[in-house]
Parts: structure tokens; sequence; C-alpha cells
């Protein structure tokens, strides 16, 4: 949360992170971490919830399908041309066309959705992501009791810890 | 919803597409001042008795000087209204001199369509749906966009309300050959 | 210790960095080279446009050849990245962190070339925007019937999709080098890093959302070379009319698409001092793919060839078969079948195999061959068909030629740009294999 | 078709007024030329035309010498497309390949555009008609003067008008009537002369081959050139319709297989210059006492000289083993009546007039005289002139013994073996005035070009044979400042110091005065109203009457004899190569030749187009070490030349086979004989190591086992079709109409006749012969021919017309991106020239391979273009084309039917192709009338379709061609 007070702690050491972490939780201290590639024990010590970006990820795969469909379909039917004695509507082919589609919105409407995503992270993470961990650091930031944070995060072996804002 | 009705919503997405496409620009200059308004409005002569082609044959036809002579061999001139005789003046001329009036064309479709009046006007279209309320005009201008759209929103209306022996209609080889 | 795992990602992002450095002469020239090729097959094309196909051989029957045929081939080439990346990843195969941001790199530009050709083919290239579905004034649409509004479609998909899948993948990457870029690049990096702050948040949409791209590309990549191969297949042309093409048209491109990576991972590991993140395991692991998709395009040709064996001797598939071996165009025929069963399959031997420059040899073999292929299905089969009043043979002409050579010239042009650019191994990935590793020594230490 | 008498005035006046106007595109909105951004109105309009619609005239075709009936088709007043008239007793609508090439004759862009002299500079530079005229009447007075002999005329056949004026001008500029020599090379004058000799009967026999149940044709070639070809093929289809016993045979006795022997049942493979000694050895079968074969009692005179003759000797002089002849000696025997026809070009050699004479002698024997063979019917107007004429007069030109040579559509520098040294004669001629519509080798050397106006542009009548007139009227104002040379020659003649008494100068009046005879012959009486019989005729396109009963000529058995004798041996070395030079289909004599139809549209035989091939057997080919397009040096005596070869299985291994052409005349010989030696020259043969990219449009002449053109015989009476029961798709349905065609193989003799009415009436572009080279023929419609089942297997030629199969699976369809090609309701398959981007994946889809792609710009020369169709677009680079079943007439039917309120006819609707096939092999029509003829042709048992396994369900129905080998 922006202007939320608190305390934040960088480690070289994913592992360390990972402690310290652990045991800031366990103190009842909220965690955001910032880190260069997502360290599964540091995720995982975390422990937040999964990401949920497939609910706008399938409904866009599905919307896909359904301009696909009304593509072929309609279109064939708003003029009909037969060609070569097949069908007005003729499935086999369509479906192809359909299914080009589908992954098409789907991929595009991922994006959309991890960008727009990210972004909000980022802005409700605003303590962490200050830190601008992307390259050799890890970034912890403890919300709540900013003395006990900073022990935890110290006896952690956070190389640097200070108070934000 | 049906299919059908699918696709008509996308028929007419593509019509008003044309519709957008082609807006009507202004009656170009003619070398001398002809007035479609006074000869087919207020007078009340039939389009096809000057365009005499109309019925028979794929152009409508310009009417030949010598009919423009038919009847200007008597209206000479307006002595209540000098400004009218004045008007005849280049026309008497030009008539006098035995040459033709060089037209600047109006209406044009692309060469690599076959248009014809006669099959249109013998279906029993009026010249007024292409060509707008002619007889209301001092200059003619071009009304209708004349693009494949256009002409097809007409043609599929029209087999659409009687599919049977009107296949012809939407099929392309009847204006491209 | 912990310091140690600190200086394995900056020595990570020091390598890649380095890449990006001032450009030696070297590169200046092949680039300049590459570019020239370009700028004569695009100027030999503009004959065409002026006065027409007449500048080709095509001629009644065979109205396809090398433009189609590097059509083909392109879309082939596009192949591997998208499989070293997408596929591997759900299989979790370790080796493809080094080389998959490379073969992605590859992915984009060669379909950025695939995509050309079957536009400059055309009779009339200035309507080629009627092959794609938009409203217009004629109430006319695409014949969706038709297998080239497929490849429309999957073509054109598969271009956004791995596009998008390499700028994703680069995000994070470019967040990390856009800290210590400045002027342009960091103007750059910074729109390439989508605001990326590396939070948990984001990591956690961000491993979603990858995980998601895969399994979109995964089909994606093998509808894709189906639908090339139904360009041909849903004809009845003798030679085209076959129900193998899809798999076999897959595996070819992966084939062809994995030879071209190795062809260029080595001179590039080489040129931008990689040696140390894409290791000569990593390479192996690629040539070992070689042989894989060998042996199943072998198996391809034997079946087919077998199969129109069978006809009673009228049959024109027979005959088609057997001119394409015993023709004018058995060369064409013995070289495909010698580069694309035989190479390969010399890479059993590891010795051939861990040896550099017999691999590299391999593998530009492979890569003329699987050209050879599709020239040899394209043409053979249209300059051999049902009538024989009407057999002909297409002989290539120069400015044909010239476009073939230009499309490679366009191709590196753009990935020599693209390695200045663009990181050309994932960081974030090496970043969290160095940490596992450092973690597993730790193990062993404590 | 108007009164002739007004639209004269009516049309002139009216044409001036259209050149602005059409120009100005008042007819535009479908014509192919963009179109001016301004009207401009006609000042009068023209009562009988209406813009947009075609109108019709009919007139008569003077390509070759058969005058077959013409309807010429015009629109906004100017000819687009010549049909065939089916009133005429000749054609019956159809045209040969040249007659419908004789437009672009009319529109050529080299035509002399006005009246030329010869400047001092050797350049010809233009003048006025007044000043030419009277430059030619001075001359002509000063060289009459001179005595006779001083003036001369050469001339093309004209059995009308045009003859009559010029007999009389020749006669008040004070020639002799042998000063005018009619120049037809390949007149059949051995026929001429054996008739005159062994019946006393004038001129050419006229045949009925549709009465015969046997033809032996001695390389006449009736199906191409010889006679009247569009009436030979028209005669033998009727013969070979019907079935049984009594179907026509057709044996073709020759060194080379002809087109003409391709339709032949059987094919006496006789050495050059052998045709006679079969002949001989026929007769002398039909008379040896022993066989008992029933012959006319008045040649039982001869059988006691021809029994003397040897069968072994005419055996060797033939070239073919004796029991040959005798069968087909025997199998004349009994099918009667029969007609023996020859020589043709082919035969004409030293031996010719034997040959003729024998041919008589047999078709009075075989009692064919009367039924068949009709002496006494041939037109008297004007007969060719011999050989030795033709020499005598250039002699005398070289001798200087001649002032003024008038050369009326005559080209003797062109089309006379060089060795009459036509050039060196005429050159020492001082004034050399010729008609020529456009240069050509004469009028290189002519001092007055006073170029006449086209047929298409004149007044004139063709006597063809007797009760047959056909009338040649103007179809449009000419093109350029050209005037008729009847006209001419008579303003000139009244000029003379002697005048010549013309009824008028203007050709309709000299066209008129001569109607009161024609009329007279043709009703029996004179006309009372002359004017309106004269209309009538004209709209009607000729004078038609029965022909005069004419009792059959006796045989003069004495005259016989001395053609009884054994013919000599073949002289010459070993090592020598009888040279065949014959004439084609396309290239006729040689006479308009150079029609650029006529040279991109490939010969059938050879496939072969815009250059001359040397045909050579494959095992000649083997000795001499060459193949196909490489160049072979031709020398004779006479001449040397080099060809490219053409390996052909159809020649014997002593022959090679040339078509005519400037090659073909370098190498032959001018012996004083009474006819001109066309053959029996012999040749040394040798391969130069050169070779040329020669553009032959066959890729394979093999069927390679495929049963592509099936045949049916008695034993076999249909062919072979697979089962396509199994369906995956409901098939489309086609409410109104589907339009079909049926081409039955046993009529079709591949004449070309169809593909250049295509390229005439779909404005199909000519590319030339680099595109040929490079296979880029346009034609909608070719003859693919086949020579058998695989390379060295015996020689067994099939044609196949192949033209867009309006499928209804049509496999092209459904790969189009952009339905550019798609199946109407109708059953065509549309092509939408201007939808197409040009993928070109339809034609590599298309199984037939009919589809042409526009590889680059068509060029259509000026004034080429205004003969293009304005109902069809003109298509641009880039996109596809093909055969549309002549959707514009197909639609113009159906609107016609539609005004009227009727059912469209079965047999209203004809595409171009099938309404100028001379044959009639080619029929349409709608496939859903269980009663049209196309689809009763449909259920034929000889009915087969083209690649059929394929399931592209064609709407072309073949019928398979019969072969009677072996049966007698």
């Amino acid at each position: 949360m922006p202007g939320e007070r608190g305390v934040l702690g960088t480690f070289g050491d994913p592992g360390a992170a990972a402690r310290a972490v652990r045991a800031l939780r366990a103190a009842g201290l909220r965690v955001d971490a910032a880190m260069p590639a997502p360290f599964p024990e540091l995720v995982e010590a975390l422990g937040k919830h999964r990401s949920r970006l497939g609910l706008v990820t399938f409904p866009g795969a599905v919307t896909g399908l359904c301009l696909g469909v009304l593509l072929t379909v309609g279109t064939s039917l708003a003029w009909r041309l037969v060609t070569g004695g097949k069908p007005i509507v003729s499935v086999p082919p369509f479906v192809i066309v359909i299914f080009e589609l589908t992954v098409l919105v789907g991929s595009l409407t991922n994006l959309v959705a991890v960008v727009v995503g990210g972004a909000r992270g980022a802005k409700r993470q605003a303590a962490v992501a200050a830190a601008e961990a992307v390259g050799d650091r890890i970034a912890v930031f403890a919300a709540g009791d900013p003395a006990a944070a900073a022990r935890l995060l110290r006896e952690g072996g956070a190389e640097e810890v200070r108070d934000v804002p | 919803m049906s299919l059908r009705a699918r696709a008509a919503a996308l028929l007419a997405a593509s019509a008003s597409a044309a519709t957008l496409c082609a807006a009507a620009p202004p009656g170009p200059a003619q070398p001398i001042l002809f007035s479609h308004r006074v000869h087919a409005g207020d007078q009340r002569i039939g389009c096809t008795s000057c365009h005499v082609y109309a019925e028979r044959g794929p152009v409508a036809g310009v009417p030949s000087m010598q009919r423009c002579q038919g009847c200007h061999k008597f209206v000479r001139e307006d002595p209540d209204h000098p400004e009218i005789t004045a008007q005849l003046k280049p026309l008497l001329q030009i008539l006098k001199a035995g040459t033709a009036v060089e037209w600047v064309r109006v209406h044009r479709v692309p060469d690599h369509v076959y248009f014809t009046h006669e099959r249109h006007v013998l279906a029993g279209v009026r010249c007024q749906e292409c060509h707008g309320e002619v007889e209301r005009m001092e200059v003619v201008r071009q009304v209708a966009p004349l693009t494949m759209g256009w002409c097809l929103e007409c043609h599929h209306r029209k087999q659409r309300e009687r599919p049977v022996g009107r296949e012809r209609l939407t099929e392309c080889v009847t204006c491209h050959k | 210790m912990t310091t140690s795992t600190g200086e394995a990602f900056r020595s990570i992002e020091e390598t890649v960095r380095a890449t990006h450095g001032r450009p030696g002469p070297a590169y200046w020239i092949g680039l300049a080279i590459a570019g020239s090729v370009a700028a004569f097959g695009a100027w030999s094309y503009s004959l065409i446009v002026r006065t027409g196909l007449h500048w080709t051989g095509l001629e009644r029957p065979g109205m396809w050849g090398n433009l189609i045929t590097d059509f083909v081939f392109w879309v082939g080439i596009a192949h591997s990245g998208t499989l070293i990346s997408a596929i591997l990843f759900l299989f979790r195969a370790r080796f493809r962190t080094a080389v998959y941001r490379i073969a992605e790199m590859m992915t984009v530009f060669a379909v950025l070339t695939a995509g050309l050709y079957p536009i400059l083919h055309l009779g009339r290239p200035w309507f080629a925007h009627w092959l794609f579905p938009y409203p217009n004034q004629r109430g006319l649409w695409p014949n969706f019937r038709s297998p080239l509004i497929w490849d429309v479609f999957a073509v054109s998909t598969y271009l956004i999709v791995s596009t998008v899948f390499l700028l994703v993948g680069v995000a994070p990457d470019a967040a990390a080098l856009r800290a210590r870029a400045t002027g342009w690049r960091r103007r750059l990096y910074g729109v390439l890093a989508f605001g990326w702050k590396g939070t948990d948040e984001q990591w956690r949409h961000y491993t979603r959302a990858y995980l998601f791209f895969a399994a979109f590309a995964t089909p994606l990549v093998v509808s894709v070379h189906s639908v090339v191969s139904w360009d041909f297949a849903v004809s009845i042309l003798p030679g085209w009319h076959s129900t193998l093409f899809p798999p076999y048209f897959v595996a070819g491109a992966i084939l062809s698409g994995v030879a071209m990576v190795i062809t260029i991972l080595i001179p590039v590991r080489r040129a931008f001092r990689l040696e140390t993140l894409i290791e000569l395991r990593h390479i192996d692991m690629l040539a070992r793919l070689v042989i894989l998709t060998g042996l199943i395009v072998t198996y391809s040709y034997a079946t087919e060839i077998l199969l129109a064996l069978q006809g009673p001797a009228g049959d024109p598939e027979r005959s088609t078969f057997l001119y394409r071996m015993t023709g004018p165009y058995a060369f064409v025929f013995w070289t495909m079948v010698a580069c694309n069963c035989v190479g390969p399959a010399l890479l059993l031997w590891n010795r051939v195999r861990r040896s550099t420059p017999l691999l590299m040899g391999i593998c530009i073999a492979v890569n003329v061959g699987m050209w050879l292929e599709r020239f040899n299905i394209v043409v053979s089969s249209l300059s051999h068909d049902r009538l024989p009043f009407d057999w002909r043979i297409y002989v290539p002409t120069w400015v044909e030629w010239a476009m073939t050579v230009g499309a490679f010239g366009w191709f590196f042009t753009l990935f020599m740009i693209g390695m200045k650019i663009l990181p050309p191994v994932s960081i974030a990935e090496l970043k969290e294999e160095a940490a596992h590793a450092s973690h597993e020594g730790a193990a062993h230490a404590g | 078709m108007r009164d002739p008498s007004e639209r004269r005035v009516g049309r002139r006046t009216f044409f001036r007024i259209t050149g602005a106007a059409g120009a100005a595109g008042v007819a535009a909105g479908c014509s192919p030329q963009a179109a001016t951004e301004r009207l401009v109105p006609w000042i009068v309009p023209p009562e009988d035309v209406v813009p947009g619609q075609p109108l019709y005239y009919r007139t008569a075709c003077r390509e070759c010498s058969a005058g077959c009936g013409v309807t010429a088709r015009t629109r906004e007043g100017r000819a687009t497309k010549l049909e065939g008239n089916p009133e005429d007793p000749i054609g019956r609508g159809a045209l040969c390949a040249r007659g419908q090439a004789a437009i672009q004759g009319l529109y050529h862009p080299e035509r002399f555009r006005g009246p030329l002299r010869r400047g001092p500079g050797g350049a010809l530079a233009p003048l006025s008609w007044d000043e030419a005229e009277d430059a030619l009447a001075q001359s002509v007075a000063a060289a009459g003067a001179k005595g006779p002999g001083r003036v001369r005329l050469l001339t093309r056949l004209e059995p009308g008008a045009t003859g009559a004026v010029q007999r009389a001008f020749m006669k008040a500029a004070g020639a002799r009537p042998r000063d005018r020599v009619v120049l037809e090379p390949f007149d059949p004058a051995p026929l001429r002369i054996a008739a005159r000799a062994l019946l006393g009967a004038d001129g050419l026999p006229v045949f009925d081959l549709a009465e015969a149940r046997s033809i032996v044709a001695f390389g006449a070639d009736f199906l191409e050139t010889w006679r009247s070809p569009v009436e030979g093929a028209r005669q033998l289809a009727a013969g070979r319709g019907r079935l049984g016993e009594d179907r026509t045979r057709v044996t073709w006795v020759g060194p080379r297989l002809s087109l003409t022997g391709v339709s032949a049942d059987r094919w006496v493979r006789c050495r050059s210059g052998g045709e006679g000694a079969v002949a001989l050895g026929l007769l002398r079968v039909l008379l040896d006492p022993a066989r008992s074969v029933a012959v006319a009692a008045e040649v039982a005179p001869l059988s006691p000289r021809v029994a003397r003759l040897d069968p072994r000797d005419l055996a060797d002089r033939a070239g073919v083993p004796w029991e040959e002849i005798e069968r087909l000696a025997l199998e004349l025997g009994r099918r009667r009546p029969s007609a023996l026809l020859g020589p043709g070009a082919q035969s004409q050699g030293a031996g010719a007039v034997q040959l003729a004479a024998v041919a008589t002698i047999l078709d009075v024997a075989l009692g064919n005289v009367g039924r068949t063979v009709f002496h006494g019917r041939d037109q008297r107007e004007d007969v060719p002139s011999s050989a030795d004429e033709v020499g005598a007069l250039l002699a005398a030109a070289a001798a200087g013994e001649v002032d003024v040579l008038l050369v009326h559509h005559a080209d003797p520098v062109g089309t006379l073996p060089a060795s009459f040294h036509a050039r060196e004669a005429l050159a020492k001629v001082p004034l050399v005035v010729s008609f020529a519509l456009r240069p050509d080798p004469t009028t290189a050397l002519g001092h007055l070009v006073l170029p006449d106006n086209h047929a298409l542009e004149s007044f004139d009548d063709v006597a063809v044979r007797a009760g047959v007139v056909n009338l040649v009227q103007p179809v449009m104002t000419p093109l350029a400042d050209t005037r008729q040379a009847a006209q001419v020659l008579a303003e000139v003649g009244t000029r003379l110091p002697t005048p010549a008494a013309f009824p008028s100068t203007d050709p309709f009046d000299l066209l008129l005065a001569r109607a009161a005879d024609h009329a007279r012959a043709a009703l029996g009486t004179a006309p009372a109203d002359l004017a309106t019989v004269h209309r009538d005729a004209l709209q009607r396109g000729g004078h038609w009457s029965a022909p005069p009963p004419s009792r059959p000529p006796r045989l003069d058995a004495h005259a016989a004899e001395p053609f009884l004798a054994l013919p000599a041996p073949a002289g010459g070395m070993p090592s020598e190569l009888d040279l065949v030079v014959f004439p084609t289909a396309l290239r006729g004599d040689g006479r308009g030749a150079d029609l650029p139809w006529l040279r991109e549209v490939p010969d059938t035989l050879s496939s072969v187009s815009w250059s001359p091939w040397l045909e050579v057997s494959p095992a000649t080919a083997k000795r001499l070490g060459v193949a196909t397009g490489e160049l072979v040096a031709v020398s004779t005596p006479a001449g040397r030349a080099e060809v490219p070869a053409y390996v052909f299985p159809g020649i014997r291994d002593d022959a090679v086979g040339l078509p005519i052409g400037p090659e073909a005349l370098a190498l032959l010989p001018a012996e004083s004989a009474p006819t001109f030696r066309w053959s029996g020259v012999r040749a040394t043969v040798a391969r130069t190591g050169g070779r040329t990219r020669l553009p032959v449009l066959e890729g394979s002449p093999y069927q390679h086992g495929r049963e592509l053109v099936p045949v049916v015989s008695a034993a076999a009476p249909s062919p072979h079709r697979p089962d396509l029961s199994a369906k995956m798709y409901p098939e489309p349905t086609h409410p109104q109409h589907r339009w079909a065609m049926a081409i039955d193989l046993d009529r079709c003799t591949g004449c070309q006749a169809c593909m250049v009415a295509c390229h005439a009436e779909n404005n199909v572009p000519v590319m030339g012969a680099q595109a040929a080279t490079e296979g880029r023929y346009m034609g909608w419609i070719r003859v693919e021919r086949y020579l058998g089942e695989a390379p060295g297997a015996d020689l067994d030629v099939r044609l196949l017309p192949m033209l867009c199969q309006q499928c209804t699976n049509a496999p092209c369809e459904p790969v189009c991106p952009v339905y550019a090609t798609y199946h109407t309701p109708e059953g065509l398959n549309a092509q939408i020239y201007n939808r197409c981007v040009g993928t070109r994946y339809c034609s590599n889809n298309c199984p037939y391979k009919v589809r042409t792609f526009n590889w680059r710009d068509a060029q259509f020369e000026r004034p080429l273009d205004m003969q293009l169709n304005p109902d069809v677009t003109v298509r641009s680079r880039g996109v596809m084309e093909k055969c549309t079943f002549c959707i514009q007439r197909i639609r113009h039917g159906e609107n016609e039917a539609r005004d009227e309120g009727r059912p469209v006819r079965d047999g209203e609707i004809v595409p171009a192709c099938a309404q100028t096939c001379p044959a009639q092999a080619i029929v349409f029509g709608d496939a859903k009338d269980p009663d049209s003829r196309v689809s009763r042709l449909a259920r034929d048992g000889r009915a087969f379709r083209a690649l059929e396994e394929t399931n592209a369900q064609p709407a072309i129905t073949y019928l398979a061609g019969v072969r009677q080998r072996g049966e007698t």
C-alpha cells in the first residue's frame, strides 16, 4: 500500500532472503519482495496465492473463437458463392481459421492481462518496487512494527536495512 | 439469432462503409448552361425522349445535336425574359455552326464493369433511383456513389424479395465479363 | 557465499552487456554484406513490379517456383524458435535456457522473411490487402475455404504471437539492462521493460502468463506448418495430394529450424563471447534434436515413395515420383536425400556431433537440403502433372535466384541488428539457474 | 441487315461522325480503352445503330479461292468478328482458321494508309489518288501504244466483278487476254489437265464427300487447304455420321502424315512421288479380270494395257507392299461410291498429271462420277494460269519486254519458288504497280502502290461454282485513304486513249450491273425488280440456286493410254532424302501467313508456332544425330536453308517435311512443267550443330498409359468410365440452366478454326515468338495431340481439344483466396479478372491446365485494338484468365429470350469455337434440358470425360473417336 511505513532490507542470496521472509511472516508482519528472477524458495517463503490471470485469458480465447465463427460463417452466408461444389458453410476449413483466431486473441488478452496486472502489482507494492531489485539484489519489505522488522532482517543477513519512506 | 440475420448485419456494415467511401461531389461545370430542371422538371420532357438508347442498349446516349435542334428550332428566345434569351445564345450559335457540344462526363463506372441501362430500365428501375432527382437539378451532379457495394445493396435486396429466377442479380459475371 | 551469488548475477549481466558493446569492423562488414545482398534482391524484385512476372522462369503448368519454395523454407526456419522456447519450456528441458532467446529472435526474423514471399509472388501485389478480412465497400470477403487464407491467418498469428512471446521474455532482462544503460538504450529498455520492477506480485503474474503463452504457442507451432503443408496437400496435384504432409512438414520444419539455430549459435557464441553462457552441451542437445527430426523426415520420404510406387503403371502419382527420382530434377532429389537423411544420421556418432566444424557443415547441408526438399515438392510435381502434353520443365531465372539469396540478406540484416539490441540470452532465467547452482554447492558444503 | 443502296450513303456519313463519337467514348462503359471524360454527341444519329448493340453484315471471305460466305459483326461502325454465313451453301456458317483471321488483315498495323510512289531516292512517298491514277493512265497509254504485251497484269484468282473489270481494262490497254496472268500456286492444275484430256471437262471437279463411302486422298489435304476445306470437313463429318458399313472410310496416301491423314482411317505410307504408282496399282487390281470387280464399261478397253503393269514394279515405285495396295483396291471395289482426291501440293511432283489422270480414271471406273464427283460445276469466271504462263510472264519481264506490270493481290516474289527469279524479273520492269494491302516482298519492288480496300471494305462478287455466287460488301468505311482496285482500274480505264466502257466506276454499281446475270442464273428468268432482288441477295449473302443438271462426261480411253505407263523410278543419290513441302491449315499457300493470330496459334501436328520446322523421322534424326530444336541444313540444287528440326514419327525415314514458307521456296526448283512442282525434290540434309529454342507447345506427345483419349471400335463400343457414385457433399444445384458442351472427337480434324475464333471473340492477346518459346501461349482452347502410348510405340495420333471444362466440382475454385473464380448458378466456372490478385494456385490445381496467366501486359498494336470485342474485358498483367464459354454470348442470348418472353431455345446460344467448327464437332447447350442436343450426346455410348477419375464433374463431354483399323 503506497505511503505505508515499513522497513526494507536487501539480500544478495535468495536463500537468506527466504529465511528472513519466513521469520518476518512468523512475526506476523506483512512482507513484499522484489527479485531479479523468480527464485522458487523465495516465492514459496512469501506463500502468496497463485496469480488468477487465467480468469482474463480464458474468456479472451473464447472471444477469439466466437469472432472466428462469426467471421467465417457470417461472411459466407452474407453472399453465398459456391466454390468447388463445397457447402456454403464448410466446417473443416473454417475450423482452421477459428483456431488461429482463438490463439491470436487469447495471447493478446494474455499480454494485456500481464502488463496491467504487473503495473497494478508495482503500484500496490510501491515500497519494494522503489528498490528496483532487477539486477543482483533481492529486496524484502516488511510493513508494521519497524523495530522488530529491522531486527529480523538484520538477523536474516540483510546486507543493508533502511526505513521507508 | 439466426446466421442469416448475422449475415445481414455484416452486409449492412459493409454497405455503410460503402456510403462513407463515396461522398457526392458537386456537378462539374458544363461548356454551356443546360438545366435539367427546366427540361425534365418544368417542361416534363421524359428522360428517354432525349437519352434515346436507355431502353435499347448499354448506354443511355447523349442527345444528338439534331435532337436539340428539333425543339430549339422554335424555342429561340423569350421576349419577356431577356436573360433566358441570353442563355440560349451559345446553344443557337453551336447549332448554327453545326458543331457538337462537348459535355463533361458526370457518371462513370470503371472499364471492368459491364453496366447496361437496358436491363435496368426494362426491369423497371426508375432513373432517379441511381441518378437522383435530376429534374430538380440545375447542373447534374452524381448523387449515388456508384460503388460495387452500393450496386450490390440493391441487387441483394431485390434477390431476397424474390429469389426465384433472380440468381443472376448477384452473380459476379453479370457485371464483370 | 552470498556474495558469490551476487557476483554470478553480475557476471551474467556483464557478459550480456558486453555483446552490446561498440561493434567492431567485422560486424560492420558483415552487416554491409547482408544489407547489400538484401538490397540487390529488392532491386531485382522491382523489375517484376515494373513489368510483370515474365521475369521469372514460371510457365504453365508450373505456376509456382523459387518464391514459394523460399516461403515454405523460411516458415520452416521460423519453427525451431518457438519449439525450443515453448515446447521445451513445457517439458522443463533445462538446456533450453541458454539458447531459446536467440532461437526466438531467429523465429521472429524468419517469419518476417517468410511472410514477404507470398506477397512478392503475387501477380498484383498491390491488391494483397484483399486477402485480409476487413469491411469493404465491395461487400465481398475472402474465401475462407482457400488454403492461402489459412496461410494468411496462420502466418500473421504466428508472427504476432512469437513477437509477443519474445518481448515478454525480454521484459525483466530489459529492466536489468536499463539499470546501467544510458541514452537511447536506456529509453528503449525502459519501453521494453513494461514498467518492470521485479516485485513478487509481478513475478507471480509473469510466470503464470508465460505458462499460458507457451500453452498457446505450442499448438500454434504445429498448426502453422500443417497449414503450410495444406497449401499443397488439399490440392489434387499428384505429388502434392498427400495426407502425410502435415506431420512430414512439421518434422521437416523443426529439422531445418534447429539446424539453422546451430548454424547461427556456433559462430555467434564465439563472436559475442558467449561461450560461458551457451555451452557445448547445449548445442549437443540441439544436435540430438536434429538426429530425431532427421529420422522422422527420412521415414516420411520412404513412406511417400513406397506408397506411390504401389500404383498401377499409368498412375500419375507413381509417374510423378519416378520422375522426381529419375527425371531432370533427379539431382535435386538425390542431393536432398543426401543432406536430410544421411547428414543427420552421421550425427549419431558422438565424435561427429562433438566436432564443431563437422556439426556446422552438416547443419548447413541440412539447410540446403531442406530448401531443395521444398523446391522438389513444389516444382517437380507441377512440371509433371496429369496431361503429358502440358509437361514443362521450370528453371529459375537470375531474378528469382537474386530474390532467394536476398531473403538471406534480409534475414541476417535483421538478425545482426537484433543481436546489438536484444539480450541474446535470458538473463533472468540464467540468474535463477546460477542461484540454483550455488545452492546445490552450499548444500554440499553444509 | 438493311437496304444496302441507302446504307451506302447512310453508313458513310454516319461513320464519319462515329469516328469522333466513338473515340470520345460515348459507347464506353464496357469498352476496354479508357474513355475520355468528355461526351461528344452525334450531330445526326445513325438510325440503324444502337451504341453497344451489334450490327451484322453478310459478305464473303477472300482469303482463299473457296469463297465461303461470311457474317461480319460490327460494333459502333467497326468490324469486331467474322463468322460463317449459315445460309451460304459452301461454308454453312463455318469458317476456317484463315477465314477467322481475315479481320486482322483489315486492321493490320502495316497496312498502307494511301497511294505511294517510289521517288528517285528509292523511298515510297505518298501522293494523291488523282495524281496516282493520272500517272498510271499515262504510262499504260504509253506502253499500250508500243503494242501488245507491254502491259501485263498478275492477279490472284478473281472470279467476279473485279476480274471482269481487269479484263475490260486490259482490253482497253491493248493487251492480249494472255497478258492477264492468274497466280494461284496451289491450284491443283494437274486435275484440270486430266479432266480436260480424259473427259473433255472444263475446270476442276466438285466433290460431294458426304455421299462417299470411301475416300482416298493422294496427298490432297482436303481438310486443310485443298479446294474447299470447310466444305470438305463438313461433308466428311456427315459421311462419318453414318454408322456401320456406310460410314465413310478415309485413306491417306503420302510420305507424311498430314492433319488430313490424322483424320484418316488408314495411312498408306508411300514414298514421295509414289502416289501415282499406288493409284495405278489400284487400277491394276480393279481391272484385273481374275478379280472380277465390276467396273464401268468405258474403262474396259484399258484393262489389257493396265494388265501389262508388273505389281512388283508398282509396289517398288510406290514404296509400299503390294498387298496393301491390293487390300485398298478391293475395299474400293466393295465400298461405293467413293472419291479419289489428288493431287495436292504434297503430291504435286513430276508425276502429278499422271496421278490426276489415274485418279480420274478410277473415279470413272468405280462409277463415282455423277455421284460424288461432278464435272462442269466449277466456276467459269476465271481460271488460274499454268506454271508455264507464269514463267513466260516473268521471262518477258526479265527480257525487258514489259513496261507496266500490275500486281493485284499476288506476291510472285514471296510465294513462288525463289528459282523463278521473280525478284530479278520484276526489277527489270520500269513500272510495277501493286494493289497490295500491306508491304510484301513484291511491293518492295513496286514503283506505284495503290492500296486496295480490304474485302471487308469492298463491293464485289465471287463465283464459287455453278449456282453459287457469294457477294462481298463493305461492313465498314475504309480505315485509311485506300481505294478499291476495281474502282481504280475503272477510273484509269476510262482515261485511256481508247476508253474502256464501264457502266460506272463506283464498285456498287459495277456489282449491280452484274446482279442481273446472277439473278437470271439463280431464278432462271430475268428479275422484274432488280434492285429488290439484289438487295435481298446482299442481305442473304449471295445468289444461290441448284447446280444445273450436267450429264456425266464420257472417258476418252485413247487419251487415257499415255497415262498408264509405269512411273520412272526414283532418281537421285540414296543419301538424299525426299523433300515434302506442305501447306498447313494456318499458313495456307503462304499469303496472309503473317497475320498475328495465324503465327501465334501452334500447328496441330507439330505444336510449333512462329517458326518453320523440318519434320524428321526418329530413325532419320538418329542417323543425322539431331534432336528437336537443332538446326538442320537442307540443300537442293535450287538452294539451301537452315531450319530447326522437329522429330516426328509421322513421316517416312526417306523423307523430310517442310511447311510452305520462304525456307521451302528457297529449295524448290522451277522446272518448266505445266504445273507448279511442290514435291518430288531430293534434298541433302545435314546437322549444322547450331540450335534454337523452337517454340513447341507440347511437353510429351505420348499418353504414358493414362488412357487420356480413348477410342471406340465395333469390338469395344464404349470407353471405360470410373465409378463416381460415392459423394462427399450434395452437388450444387443449377436452378435454371447448366451450360454444357459436347465435343465429338470423331468429327474433330484439328483444323484450329476454334482456336483462332476464340482469339477473335475473347480478346485473347498475341504474346509473340519469345513468349512462345517460354510456353506462354495465351489461347483459351488448344488442341492436345498425342502420337501414341509411349516413345517407340506404334503411331496412333489422337486429338483432344482442351478448354476450360467448367467443372461442377472445380478444383480451381476453393483454392482462390479472393473469390476471383467461383461456380455460378448456371454451372459456369466464372473468372473475375478485376478481382484476381494472381496467386496462380487455381492453375496449379487445375487438372486440365486450361488457365493462362498474364505474365506481362498484352500489346494490341493500333489499329488491331479496333478489333477488340467491347463486351469482353482486356486483361491486365498479373491476372489469370480462361475460357468462359463465351459468357457474353450466353448473356446476350438469355436477355434476348427474356425480352421476347420465351425460354432460351436449344442451339440459340453458341460460343465462338462451336460456331465456327467446320465439322460441327462442338455442341453447346443446356444440360438441364434432357432433350437438348448436348444432353443427348452426353448419353451417347461413346461419351467420356477428360480425367474423369479426378471427379471434377466437367461440363464438357467428349465423344470418343471411332477406329476401324483392320476392319474392312
